[in-house]
């Protein structure tokens, strides 16, 4: 089973080329069979392909398709390349991306680019399948920047209102700002390793560098810099609170299951150029945590409801940076795994409830929605309490708990970055929950125009299940010490060393995170539904800091003054392109010079005659005084 | 044989010419034939003997008529990989540029047609001849046919820019003609006899300082073909007035002669002058990238913004050629290919939209996805191509040229992979404004008819095909390449002895010889 | 001896030629230049020159000229124009010229070495020879000129009859 | 005859050369200007003839008929211009006759 890997991929690709190239002719039902079930087979075959990878017990799996291009030593081949980590990637993107297709059967309905979507959907799902099974760095920037294609059409899918336009094209230049420092990373790998394939890289990697070599560092940096671009990480982290302006199960798929990982995947998967730049290693942690931190603030002020999921997905990858700068490399995948699923959760859940509402985005106005939206209701919840890691119940607190402990006992783990994660958690709880009051409590602003089908309730009550039991797959030490995830990962990922003499504390950490989650829920409600005038009260006391926060701590704001108002108005100055002047200023000056000369001819006899003898005596004057 | 390609050309350009006087759509069909027949001529050859072509012998086919023997000069036409190659592409394109301008030019038929062959036989003889003087001669044919293009059926000011065009291109063949000279009676001097021939002309021993006056003669034609940035500016009034045809040869092809000259004369017959001038060549070649994309944000006319982003495209081939190194070269290679499909491609798009809209100004466009999807979608295909998406033709010769380039000069190659950036900013404007966002004009539009789809789909799948398996044009492209660098490397050895500034650049692709 | 007069008086025929108003009194002072110029060619041994030179220069170009004056019948308010057009300072700018190239002739005569006129006469029979000998084409050629002159007098002296075409009446021919 | 220094011969020449010069910058008048050009031509048929008798060779006086040829031509074809002139300006100032420049 484990050769037919190529066809994972291939799937989702013939599903989308038929939906491109005869897709408006087809009827929705077929369309929609055809979208959602070519990610359904691909999801399928990566369960038995997982479960004969699993028992063949092989390390990993190379299958070469065809030999892309070979130049002068660079040699780079379409090749997939299966081993525990890409297997799970793989697992969560097929099987998150068909509940997300079935949800979107129903969500996009009455859209009328229903087949254009569902390519849309095939064509992201391929390339995130392409970058995640890459052999070798080529591949995986093709698979990269065809994620990032697709993230483009898929923002800028209702493409008649223009600032969809702009938010897609935003998105789509930011991540290729990311992608060119990962192209620049790839060619030093080249010019070093004289080779892109990944598994060489990293076995030739320890031999050719010692710990803390700079052009290691300068690597690390560069791939970081991709990852950045990609996973929304601070400097380049302001495409993604407007790339909520795509269609729900776009923001679902892409903007909190997969494409934002990819960032996490790279890093993962070059983790031993890490290991040997130590240093840019803890920047990667610096940028989680101060991710994490930064949008969890904005994500307390924002009133879109999709804006605040994206707002948390920023800091819950900021929490996965964090777990990859302490080197906890196992725990940052298991986050990733379950952020995935609660986060496709509350997404999804965030969609179902802005159809609800014949697209209300702001939370404001809706309400009430507990007992008119039941299904939805609960599901949100379970999605809410796992994004604030309510201890013992729920998938987040496992996953975001391991984050904190080995931030704080890890050897590489220092004081900040687990006082940094305390505090993201206690903020993931006050604004998760301070979303699920304002939307499903208090009195009913708008009405419900109608309410969603088996369809979407389904996916949602999967994704539900599996954001509860899911962490119970990687249980602490304190809690029965059942560790099959990090196991799994142990042979491929190395695992962290903890300091000494600090065991005994782990279960202090897990009552203080549990403890804060908790009195974090207890404020958003005391602020929300006992006494809304206290929140206003902050609000208006706050009003700057509010809005600073509001606005992403208007970083967006310092970009267009620093990059984007600079450039366009070069361009603009330059419209008609100052050497052309150069050129025109020539042809005038020739005319100029014209004009001169003509005057000379003046038709006077005379005037020749005295030329002649001036040239006569010039010349004589010449040949006697030149003699040669 | 080869002559034969030429001679197919002019003969179906007279007889094409005459026709029109009697019935038009025959004169379309003959043109048509015409450059298909070549098509296919080039194509056997292609599928026999390119794909399976060894590093040694790299000349497929050569055909050698003394034509004025007095003076040395001989009809000396050779095809190698890089030709081969060349002329697929120029034959490719003939045949769309005919098949486009099916409905567009109704004025004066014939005389196009005639044009249009005659500058396709001008670009065959560039590419095949091997004598100089020859080359000359073809550079010229090739000039004016062109110039009656954009002259007599371009849009609003023709004049101006087909005047602007000439004096560029010809003032430039000028300098490069008495380099050729320069070359010629040298050769003779130390050698004795006489001749243009190129190979005779390869190994003629050169003090540096002649060396770099012949070479920037030659370097001043090329870089005005190619338009490198001081030089550029005929390019976009050229475009923006030429009709579809025209603008599809000259982006398509006119601009590959350049670099190809670049690469068949600047760098074997004056090595070390080449290798001197490297740094400031590439640093012209990034100023290129950033200045075209720059530039091509702001435009509002259509052709004028692709016109300024095949100049920003040509900087990359600048770069590549003057990093001395396979994989640079190798990616130069497929940036001529792709980057005449992709540009040519956008310029087809932009004579479709202007034959049913009749206007050029994208803000006047919008919204036109919904009215004409499948032309929305080949649109998105050449966008995305023309900002390198992987998977395309264009990502895999940028990349090439990249890590080549990096090899030979870093901090320039982290300015060029810059320029990638605002290329999207571009690419993705061209999207926005035409055919997403909403329409304030309501044009009726008709998708595309039969005619266009034939032309579009064909380039689709050619630069996917170049995306995915370049390898076959790679191959074929590969002796070429390897005796240009041999040529190349073989000054940097000399330049490694004479000083040691170049250290490990040269040194690197010494050692690792092709096997 | 003899040839300092003849050139003496030669030089003054000329300077007299050349500021008269009257046009035929200097062609009169122009007979005389060119009669002083034949003694001066008998001079210098070359007989058969002196009487070509009074037959043609003298006797047939100035004649010509002369006549074509009658032709055009000047009246006296042509005298009158002269006199406006001589002004005084119209001297400055050509006499600074003529200086200079008299200068530089002067200079080039001084700087090369003097020599003797041998006064050989050299007659008309010596000159008919070597005029159909080596110079056969030249003769040939000084032949076909007076040709080309007499057609080309003939042609643009005549007077252009009016030739009223119909319809292309445009400007008096 | 007593024997002659060449350069009075030859500065005879050149002295009448420059008159001849003088007079046609000076003159307007058309006829005086074609006078003028007689005078240079004479002077330069003289300057023949004494190198002719400097070598005393035949050469000098061929040159001298040849001159003699060319003047007659040019006066003829230049008096009938003149003509053309006056029948058409009615004037014979040189000035008029300025149409051909710009």
């Amino acid at each position: 089973m484990l050769n037919s890997l190529w066809l994972i991929p291939t799937f989702p690709f013939l599903g989308a080329l038929i939906l491109v190239l005869v897709g408006s002719r087809l009827s929705r039902q077929v369309a929609a069979r055809i979208g959602a079930g070519s990610v359904g087979l691909a999801a399928l075959l990566t369960m038995a392909v997982g479960y004969d990878f699993l028992n063949s017990g092989v390390g990993a799996y190379q299958y070469t398709a065809w030999n892309w291009f070979d130049v002068a030593g660079l040699s780079t081949s379409f090749a997939f390349y299966l081993d525990p980590l890409s297997l799970i990637f793989i697992f969560v993107i097929t099987f998150v991306g068909f509940l997300i297709h079935i949800y979107s059967v129903e969500f996009m309905k009455e859209d009328e680019g229903f087949a254009r979507f569902f390519a849309y959907l095939n064509l992201f799902v391929c390339s995130m399948l392409i970058l995640v099974l890459a052999d070798n760095l080529v591949l995986l920037y093709l698979g990269w920047e065809g994620v990032g294609l697709c993230s483009y059409l898929l923002i800028g899918f209702w493409y008649s209102e223009a600032k969809n336009g702009y938010a897609a094209r935003k998105a789509f230049i930011i991540t290729r700002v990311g992608d060119t420092a990962m192209a620049i990373g790839l060619f030093m790998l080249f010019s070093i390793f004289h080779t892109l394939n990944i598994q060489d890289i990293l076995t030739q990697a320890p031999q050719v560098w010692v710990a803390g070599t700079s052009m290691a560092v300068v690597i690390a940096f560069l791939l970081l810099g991709g990852a950045v671009g990609k996973s929304a990480q601070l400097p380049l982290q302001t495409w993604l609170p407007d790339a909520m302006a795509g269609p729900s199960p776009v923001s679902a798929l892409i903007h909190a299951a997969t494409m934002v990982t990819a960032g996490v995947y790279l890093i993962t998967r070059m983790h031993t150029i890490y290991e040997l730049a130590p240093l840019a290693q803890l920047w990667v942690g610096i940028i989680g945590a101060v991710t994490l931190l930064l949008a969890g603030c904005s994500a307390l002020t924002q009133f879109d409801l999709k804006r605040v999921l994206a707002y948390s997905t920023i800091s819950q990858i900021g929490y996965m940076f964090l777990a990859m700068g302490v080197g906890a490399w196992s725990s940052a995948v298991f986050h990733f795994m379950i952020h995935a699923f609660f986060k496709a959760l509350l997404f999804l859940g965030a969609g179902a409830v802005i159809m609800a509402l014949h697209h209300e985005h702001d939370m404001f106005r809706m309400g009430g929605l507990k007992n008119k939206l039941p299904v939805i209701y609960w599901t949100f919840l379970i999605g809410a309490a796992s994004l604030a890691a309510l201890p013992f119940v729920t998938a987040g607190f496992y996953s975001k708990d391991q984050i904190l402990w080995l931030a704080w006992a890890g050897e590489k783990g220092n004081v900040w970055f687990f006082l940094a994660a305390l505090t993201g958690a206690f903020i993931t709880a006050i604004y998760t929950f301070r979303m699920v009051f304002i939307t499903f409590f208090g009195k009913a602003k708008t009405q419900v125009s109608h309410v969603p089908g088996k369809r979407i309730t389904i996916p949602l009550v999967v994704l539900s299940i599996l954001s509860v039991f899911g962490g119970f797959i990687e249980l602490p030490h304190t809690l029965g010490h059942f560790t099959l995830f990090s196991d799994f990962l142990s042979l491929l990922l190395p695992s962290v060393s903890l300091r000494e003499g600090v065991e005994s504390s782990e279960w202090i950490l897990q009552g203080i995170a549990g403890l804060l989650a908790l009195t974090g829920v207890y404020m958003a409600y005391v602020f929300y539904i006992r006494s809304p005038r206290i929140s206003d009260e902050i609000k208006s006391s706050t009003y700057v800091l509010h809005q600073f926060w509001l606005q992403g701590w208007n970083v967006d704001a310092l970009y267009n003054f620093l990059f984007v108002r600079p450039f366009v108005y070069i361009s603009t100055l330059n419209k008609n392109d100052v050497i052309d002047k150069f050129y025109t200023m020539l042809v005038r000056a020739t005319e100029f010079f014209n004009g001169v000369f003509v005057k000379t001819q003046s038709g006077i006899l005379r005037w020749y005659v005295m030329g002649i003898v001036v040239g006569a005596i010039l010349i004589i004057t010449i040949s006697l005084f030149v003699q040669p | 044989m080869l002559p034969l390609l030429i001679i197919i050309l002019l003969t179906g350009g007279i007889a094409a010419g005459i026709i029109a006087y009697w019935n038009q759509a025959a004169c379309r069909w003959l043109s048509l034939i015409t450059v298909v027949v070549d098509f296919a001529i080039i194509l056997f050859i292609w599928i026999e003997e390119g794909l399976s072509m060894t590093l040694t012998d790299s000349w497929l086919r050569d055909s050698h008529i003394p034509w004025i023997p007095s003076f040395g000069i001989s009809f000396h036409l050779a095809l190698d990989g890089l030709s081969l190659l060349m002329l697929v592409l120029t034959f490719f394109l003939g045949i769309l540029a005919v098949l486009i301008s099916w409905k567009e030019i109704q004025y004066r038929v014939g005389f196009f047609h005639f044009n249009l062959l005659w500058v396709l036989a001008g670009i065959t003889g560039v590419f095949l001849t091997m004598d100089l003087f020859l080359f000359y001669f073809f550079w010229e044919v090739m000039l004016i046919p062109m110039y009656f293009l954009i002259g007599i059926w371009g849009h609003e000011n023709r004049q101006y820019a087909a005047y602007k065009f000439f004096i560029f291109t010809q003032a430039s063949g000028l300098l490069m003609l008495l380099a050729i000279l320069g070359l010629y009676f040298i050769h003779g001097e130390q050698t004795g006899i006489y001749s243009f021939d190129y190979f005779a002309l390869l190994n003629t021993t050169l003090s540096p300082d002649t060396a770099r006056w012949l070479m920037l003669g030659f370097l001043a034609a090329f870089i005005v073909k190619l338009p490198v940035v001081p030089l550029h500016t005929w390019l976009p009034d050229a475009h923006t007035e030429a009709p579809t045809a025209g603008s599809l040869l000259l982006a398509g092809l006119l601009l590959k002669t350049g670099a190809y000259g670049l690469i068949r004369f600047v760098i074997p017959l004056f090595p070390s002058a080449a290798q001197s001038i490297a740094p400031w060549a590439m640093l012209l070649g990034v100023v290129g990238i950033l200045y075209g994309a720059i530039q091509a944000y702001s435009q509002t006319d259509f052709k004028r913004l692709v016109a300024y982003t095949s100049v920003s495209h040509m900087g990359f081939i600048m770069l590549g050629v003057f990093s001395f190194n396979e994989l640079a070269t190798q990616g130069v290679v497929m940036q001529m290919i792709t980057h005449g499909i992709s540009t040519g491609a956008l310029f087809i798009l932009a004579g479709i939209l202007y034959e049913r809209i009749h206007t050029r100004d994208i803000t006047q466009m919008g919204g036109l996805w919904s009215k004409v999807p499948f032309m929305g979608v080949a649109a998105m295909v050449f966008v995305m191509a023309s900002l390198g998406l992987p998977g395309l033709g264009n990502f895999v010769a940028e990349f090439l040229i990249l890590v080549g380039s990096w090899q030979a000069n870093q901090p320039l190659t982290i300015l060029a992979t810059a320029g990638l950036v605002v290329a999207t900013a571009y690419s993705l404007r061209i999207m926005q404004k035409v055919y997403l966002g909403s329409s304030m004009q309501g044009y009726i539009l008709t998708d595309l008819s039969l005619r266009e789809k034939l032309i579009l789909v064909p380039m689709c799948i050619v630069i996917i095909w170049l995306g995915l398996f370049p390898q076959q044009v790679i191959n074929t492209a590969r002796s070429t390449v390897a005796n240009t660098m041999h040529a190349g490397n073989h000054a940097t050895i000399h330049q490694k002895q004479d000083q040691e500034e170049v250290p490990n650049t040269s040194a690197f692709n010494t050692e690792r010889r092709e096997p | 001896m003899a040839f300092y007069i003849a050139s003496a008086i030669a030089i003054l025929a000329t300077i007299m030629v050349i500021t008269r108003y009257n046009m035929i009194h200097a062609l009169l002072y122009l007979v005389v230049s060119f009669l002083a110029v034949a003694v001066i060619f008998f001079m210098l041994g070359a007989p058969f020159m002196a009487a070509l030179e009074v037959i043609i220069y003298a006797g047939a170009i100035v004649v010509l000229i002369i006549f074509v004056i009658m032709m055009l019948n000047l009246k006296e308010e042509s005298v009158e124009q002269e006199r406006k057009w001589f002004t005084r300072n119209i001297w400055i700018g050509p006499g600074i010229l003529a200086f200079i190239l008299l200068g530089e002739l002067i200079y080039i005569l001084v700087a090369s070495d003097t020599v003797l006129l041998n006064n050989k006469v050299v007659d008309a029979k010596e000159v008919g020879l070597s005029l159909y000998g080596p110079y056969i084409v030249g003769v040939e050629l000084s032949g076909l000129l007076l040709m080309a002159g007499i057609v080309g007098a003939y042609h643009l002296g005549r007077q252009k009859r009016k030739v009223l075409h119909r319809f292309l009446q445009s400007t008096e021919e | 005859m007593k024997t002659l220094p060449i350069e009075s011969g030859l500065l005879l020449a050149g002295v009448l050369f420059t008159l001849g010069l003088i007079s046609v910058l000076v003159r307007r008048n058309i006829i005086f200007m074609l006078i003028s050009v007689e005078i240079m031509l004479n002077a330069a048929g003289l300057a023949f003839i004494v190198a002719g008798s400097r070598w005393a060779q035949a050469d000098g006086q061929v040159m001298f008929i040849f001159i003699l040829t060319m003047a007659a031509a040019e006066v003829s074809v230049g008096l009938a211009l003149i003509l053309q002139i006056y029948h058409h300006l009615k004037t014979l100032d040189s000035d008029a006759a300025d149409r051909m420049n710009g």
